[in-house]
């Protein structure tokens, strides 16, 4: 129940915006489980991990970041065009993010399939690929290529969920919310919680990307 | 939806893999056409080291050690007498009209556990022939087949019994291990068409029923690797094409 | 996900003209889903049950056609003998069906979603729509894992605790795509966890009826709010391993594949990080369900209800540095054991308390021994065994010798089935009522606690002894070991006693299903409790509350002096008490 | 039937023992302040019509009693086993004297190497593992050449040290010998030491104690503990044929 049902005071934060911190608590919990396990993988793995920059192409990557990050921005100044009771430019702000998630799912499925045509799949390397005979020249470390995959695909792919599901209810808020202009200067519940979830997404990625591609 | 999409899925899966399994085939028993035969004999040139097949301690499974007089050694190399090699699969590599259909056998073909032991350890079945797995030590063994082109499987026998399985598709050779005693070691030819053989106590195989052509045979030894030859035979007649392995 | 949260709830009791599945099947009301999870999760039990006297046939009799097995197909029991592949599969799914289908559901999805907004006065969840999504998945969730059980080469074998590289690799266990099918599960299942855990705290924070500060929360809620921050940190733990496992069955990865530099003890660190709080998901509610049944029958106040929170919250974050006591001799760094044995053993302290508690709620108290109260009592002597005879286990030298044997089975047991169950059949008794307006028959509840308490002993005590013999968990045939023969006599009397357990289940499933339709009609409050939910008729309407309850006191306000009878509800005013002060609307 | 622990066959084994004795006393006591407590409450204060029960919320000195005796009780039994833990399992634990052992479990096979004459066991190598030489015995190693290589079977001599190491082929196995009161997972990947001595010549059982498949309750060894003469004997009648380790 929202108030103004008369309610014992709790926190005062209305029920789905603290809801979604809650979930958000629990998101923090699954990839931790994840990062967790990449941070013990790699150092415990036998020998060298493959040098940054060799198999992931870090320069398409970093624009992916920048436009995540851009998304997040636009995301709060549609925020605050809401609470400044503008719902013009409201819509303008939230249809960018939207495209800047849209665009960043698009490049990492472009960058996934680039990559196993160049033989990087999660079960490692494939036989027979480029990376394959990178592996053989010894520019590569095959002793943990298996991990590097492993580790790669199930991080960045469950990120990747994570932002599609962003965008589809971002996508579903503005053809449902924004456009028939439910939303007002009072009640933009929906534009501030979707915001919550999305500016999480955008930090692990930060994450992801200093830990997965830079190091 | 979600619901019955995934239940839908599941099911749907699960009845594909059980078909997998145990399709049934029901094509009446084959009557061996008249045809070319190609037999020969297995020889052995040199001796196998006496290492080659090693001893089977049995100590645990009294049951089974209670069987042999002498200490059990695992039958790697079957040198006969007569020198030649027994436990040789030989079949027709290719050679055979394309797209030929062969009627399934529907008399299974049996692998016996007996005395801790596979009995035959090298045996030819068909594609979807079934397979008599049998259990007459009435203790535990496991069989797992270590399919790489067939479905893998890898089931218990605690008790006198049997299981049977087939397998879908053409593989040569399949191995089979217990893995409860590690020195027992099987291994299935499995071929679309009838033409193969394995060498016996006597060292010779045979092959028959062949239509006029021109064929490539291969023998294969668990140790000593594989051997072929090309061989062409008349409609009808008997040619003879020995292999001769050397033992290292 | 954020989008559904959206809950146009109108809380009006009157004209409730919402259509047949509305109601009842796609249902947003936090009662009809708690009756859905009740019978969902009854069902598992029953299924688990099944699979356990499978279990004790084989154990009992090795090798002897089971009784009516001949029903079961070649791959599972050929003319009714179990088959070691089999077996593992019942072994495997009966912990599974046990811990997180029934134990879990019955504690988490029926008592937190039917007794928190009931207590906490407020008119449903946060999230009706959430909750109703939490038991869909939870269901699917269900059916998945039932389906293993029926595909090629059967359901996992593994273990319920999934351990690598068993689980990982079909070629070592001989299973299919029934392994795959327990991951799929797992992640539906903590999914489902997660919305409802995220549902439940949210309530408990937002929507409490004016005056009921966290102080005048009954101990019940308490229990559940504190689980539902523990499932909501640990499943999605689980639930990643679970994802890993799964690419390491479909995908070929290689996290736990040690040719690969893969690590096979990462399993069992995740799995334990997430698998301790779970066991403290199992305990806690039960714990705080039991504290509202012993203070009812002992017609007391509960005994020290700061100490009881605190204890709860002390329980719960215990927890979270324990995982370790489940791989003391799993080849995991010995000094890392050392710590954990100490955090370990220090969860004795709060569980004393709590127990100790209890003890005294009931001194000097006017007992009223009604079913509830019977099986809350039998809650505290067997939980009282089950806990104890943890800390042999936490000792780490002799856990080396115990870990693994039926020291462990018979241990989990005292606590899961002595207290966890105990707690909820006490439970389901009590609430019958709220939930169905009817009473459960008290003579045959009496008679189902009396048998399953005699004979629960029967089966489980013994367990202790056999492990002290070195019985190893999961054998097939224990016979095969010479040091184990001598205690097959025993193993065959557990597995009678088993057999007599599980009938007289049956009385509790016939007394269930009778009560349902010809029970008698119960009065608004028929154990003259304080909780809110008894100041609303049977059963409660939808939305609850038309205008919500005012709350001047704590719940457990038993024979206050001053007052004709010896309860007192929370929101009954006294004339001297105070309106409490209420939060800004819209705050 | 033996209604207590089995026979004690190891050094560890009494005094393991011991605590098993001493925490079922600890336990004893709340157990039967709490289940007698129970029982004389149902009884004494089993409800009267009319009556009232005694209204009070606690005690605080009573609480705090109750939660200080088992918070000391367990903080000292914790260190006291931790000093016996050390002492097993503990990093460095392992005397020097002691008499390696190689253990090596596969699915559902337990393969014994004993090093022989010159006490030391030959390196093994995971990539000569085969059905010829199960545990990847290196016969280059000039250590290797003496040892001996049996299946199921673990011989060792009374009263000294031994010292096994455990590797694992496959999936999760573990070491445990009742009598001993030992028990280690092995873990593949994992090189794994556990110690004991053997005190009581005679013949017992290893059991795998971790699922490990089908055949997990079928994978079973004899150890045999033979006097430090006997076992000599053994040895020197069991030296490898030279072909010990295939080929």
């Amino acid at each position: 129940m929202d108030p103004p049902f008369p309610a014992e005071r709790g926190v005062d934060v209305y029920n789905k915006k603290l809801g979604m911190w809650v979930f958000l608590a629990s998101e923090v919990m699954f990839f931790a489980a994840l990062i967790g396990s990449y941070v013990i993988l790699r150092f415990g793995a036998p020998g060298e991990w493959a040098k940054p920059g060799v198999v992931l192409n870090i320069k398409i990557t970093a624009f992916n970041t920048f436009l995540l990050i851009c998304s997040s921005v636009s995301m709060v100044k549609a925020y605050a065009a809401v609470s400044d009771g503008d719902i013009g430019k409201m819509r303008f702000w939230l249809l960018m993010t939207i495209l800047g998630g849209a665009c960043f799912v698009g490049i990492q499925v472009f960058e996934y399939i680039h990559l196993v045509e160049r033989g990087f799949v999660p079960a490692g390397v494939r036989e027979g690929s480029e990376l394959a005979e990178m592996v053989a020249k010894g520019e590569l470390p095959g002793a943990t290529m298996g991990l590097y995959g492993s580790t790669f695909f199930t991080m960045t792919g469950f990120h990747g969920f994570h932002v599609t599901c962003g965008v589809i209810s971002m996508l579903f808020l503005y053809l449902t919310k924004a456009l028939p202009g439910k939303y007002t200067q009072q009640d933009h519940a929906g534009i501030e919680v979707v915001g919550l979830y999305w500016h999480f997404v955008d930090l692990v990625w930060i994450i992801l990307f200093t830990i997965v591609y830079l190091i | 939806m979600r619901t019955l999409g995934s239940v839908a899925a599941v099911g749907g899966a699960a009845g594909l893999l059980v078909l997998l399994a145990w399709a049934p085939n029901t094509t009446p028993a084959p009557h061996r056409a008249a045809g070319a035969t190609i037999s020969g004999k297995i020889k052995l040139t040199g001796k196998p080291a006496a290492s080659v097949n090693p001893e089977i301690d049995m100590s645990e499974e009294s049951k089974c050690a209670a069987q042999y007089k002498s200490t059990p050694h695992e039958q790697i190399v079957m040198a006969n007498p007569n020198g030649t090699l027994g436990n040789v699969f030989v079949y027709v590599k290719s050679g055979l009209p394309a797209g030929a259909k062969y009627p399934t056998p529907t008399t299974p073909v049996t692998i016996d556990q007996q005395g801790c032991l596979y009995h035959p350890r090298v045996f030819g079945i068909m594609v979807n022939q079934p397979l008599a797995i049998k259990n007459s030590d009435g203790l535990l063994h496991n069989i797992k087949a270590m399919a790489k082109k067939n479905r893998p499987f890898n089931i218990s026998q605690p008790t006198n019994m049997t299981t049977d399985r087939s397998f879908s598709v053409e593989e040569v050779m399949l191995p089979f291990e217990c893995n409860v005693h590690g020195w027992m070691h099987a291994f299935a030819g499995v071929l679309p068409h009838p033409f193969f053989s394995v060498s016996g106590a006597d060292g010779s195989f045979s092959i028959s029923g062949l239509p006029a052509g021109t064929y490539t045979i291969e023998a294969w030894h668990e140790k000593y690797g594989t051997q072929t030859a090309t061989v062409t035979v008349a409609a009808t007649g008997t040619k003879t094409q020995d292999f001769t392995f050397t033992a290292k | 996900m954020t989008t559904v949260a959206a809950s146009p709830h109108t809380g009006h009791a009157h004209h409730d003209d919402r259509s047949f599945v509305s109601k009842y099947i796609f249902s947003t009301d936090h009662k009809i889903i708690g009756i859905q999870f009740l019978f969902l999760s009854l069902f598992f039990l029953l299924v688990g049950g099944i699979l356990a006297m499978q279990i004790r046939w084989q154990l009992g009799f090795p090798g002897k056609p089971m009784p009516g097995g001949g029903i079961l197909p070649q791959t599972m029991a050929p003319g009714g003998v179990i088959l070691p592949e089999y077996y593992l599969q019942l072994v495997t799914m009966h912990g599974t069906f046990m811990v997180f289908f029934a134990i879990m559901l019955l504690l988490v999805g029926v008592y937190a979603n039917f007794i928190i907004p009931l207590k906490l006065g407020a008119h449903d969840m946060a999230f009706p729509r959430i909750n109703m999504a939490s038991f869909w998945s939870a269901f699917v969730s269900g059916i998945l894992m039932l389906s293993s059980l029926f595909v090629a080469d059967g359901a996992p074998r593994a273990g319920w605790t999934m351990y690598v590289p068993l689980s990982a690799r079909h070629d070592y266990s001989g299973v299919g795509f029934g392994q795959e099918l327990w991951s799929i599960s797992i992640i539906f299942f903590g999914l489902s966890s997660v919305l409802g855990s995220l549902n439940y705290i949210t309530t408990v924070i937002n929507n409490r009826a004016p005056g009921m500060t966290w102080f005048r929360m009954p101990l019940s809620v308490w229990a559940l709010f504190i689980t539902a921050v523990l499932g909501l940190l640990a499943v999605p733990v689980l639930a990643g391993a679970a994802i890993m496992l799964l690419f390491e069955q479909v995908l070929g990865t290689h996290f736990f594949d040690p040719s690969a530099g893969g690590q096979v003890l990462l399993w069992q660190h995740l799995f334990w990080f997430f698998g301790h709080p779970e066991v403290y998901i199992l305990i806690l509610p039960a714990m705080g369900l039991v504290s509202e049944l012993i203070a009812n029958g002992s017609r007391k106040p509960i005994f020290g209800y700061h100490s009881m929170v605190f204890a709860i919250v002390g329980i719960a974050f215990l927890s979270w540095i324990v995982w370790g006591h489940h791989m003391f001799v799993s080849g995991m760094n010995p000094t890392l054991g050392s710590s954990f044995m100490v955090t370990t053993l220090l969860i004795a302290v709060p569980t004393a308390i709590k127990v100790f508690n209890w003890l005294s709620t009931m001194w000097r108290g006017n007992l009223r021994f009604h079913t509830p109260m019977l099986h809350a009592i039998g809650f505290v002597t067997m939980f009282t065994i089950g806990g104890l005879s943890g800390i042999f286990m936490a000792a780490t030298p002799l856990d080396m010798f115990i870990h693994d044997t039926y020291f462990i089975v018979a241990h989990i047991h005292y606590v899961l089935f002595g207290g966890s169950l105990f707690a909820i059949f006490g439970s389901i008794v009590f609430w019958f009522p709220k939930m169905f307006g009817r009473m459960m028959n008290e003579a045959w509840g009496k008679v189902h606690f009396w048998l399953t308490f005699i004979f629960f002993n029967t089966t489980f005590f013994p367990m202790h002894m056999i492990g002290m013999a070195g019985h190893m968990r999961r054998l097939y045939d224990p016979t095969i070991y010479e040091f184990l023969r001598p205690v097959q006599p025993l193993n065959v009397f557990i597995s009678v006693n088993a057999f007599l357990l599980f009938a007289v289940q049956i009385i509790f499933f016939v007394n269930f299903w009778w009560s349902l339709f010809k029970g008698e009609k119960a009065s608004q409050n028929p154990w003259e409790d304080n909780g809110l939910e008894w100041t609303l008729p049977n059963p409660a309407p939808h939305g609850n509350w038309e205008t919500p309850p005012t709350v001047y006191r704590g719940p457990y306000e038993f024979s206050a002096p001053g007052v004709t009878e010896d309860y007192l509800p929370q929101n009954r005013k006294l004339p001297t008490d105070r309106e409490p002060a209420l939060s800004p609307a819209g705050h | 039937m033996n209604w207590w622990l089995p026979p004690q066959a190891s050094n560890f084994a009494p005094r393991i023992d011991g605590m098993f004795t001493a925490i079922l006393i600890i336990t004893a006591i709340p157990f039967f302040l709490v289940e007698i407590g129970v029982i004389w409450f149902v009884f004494k204060y089993r409800g009267r019509p009319g009556q009232k029960g005694h209204y009070t919320h606690g005690n605080t000195r009573l609480e705090m009693i109750w939660t200080a005796i088992p918070a000391v009780t367990m903080v000292a039994l914790g260190l006291i086993s931790n000093s016996f833990w050390v002492q097993i399992k503990g990093r460095n634990s392992v005397p020097a004297d002691a008499y390696p052992v190689g253990v090596h479990a596969k699915q559902f096979e337990w393969w014994v190497t004993l090093p022989g004459p010159d006490g030391k066991l030959g390196r093994t190598v995971d990539s000569l593992i085969s059905k010829a030489n199960p545990t990847g015995l290196d016969t280059t190693d000039a250590d290797a050449k003496d040892d001996i290589v049996i299946r199921n079977q673990l011989h060792l001599p009374a009263g000294r040290p031994i010292v096994a190491y455990l590797t694992a082929e496959d999936v999760i196995h573990s070491f445990y010998v009742p009598e001993f009161r030992v028990r280690q997972d092995i873990v593949p990947g994992l090189h794994i030491k556990a110690w004991f001595v053997a005190t009581v010549p005679g013949k017992y059982e290893i059991g795998c104690s971790q699922l490990c498949g089908l055949g997990h309750y079928k994978m079973r060894a004899q150890v045999t503990v033979h006097t430090q003469a006997d076992f000599d004997a053994w040895a020197k009648e069991h030296a490898p044929q030279p072909q010990a380790g295939g080929e």
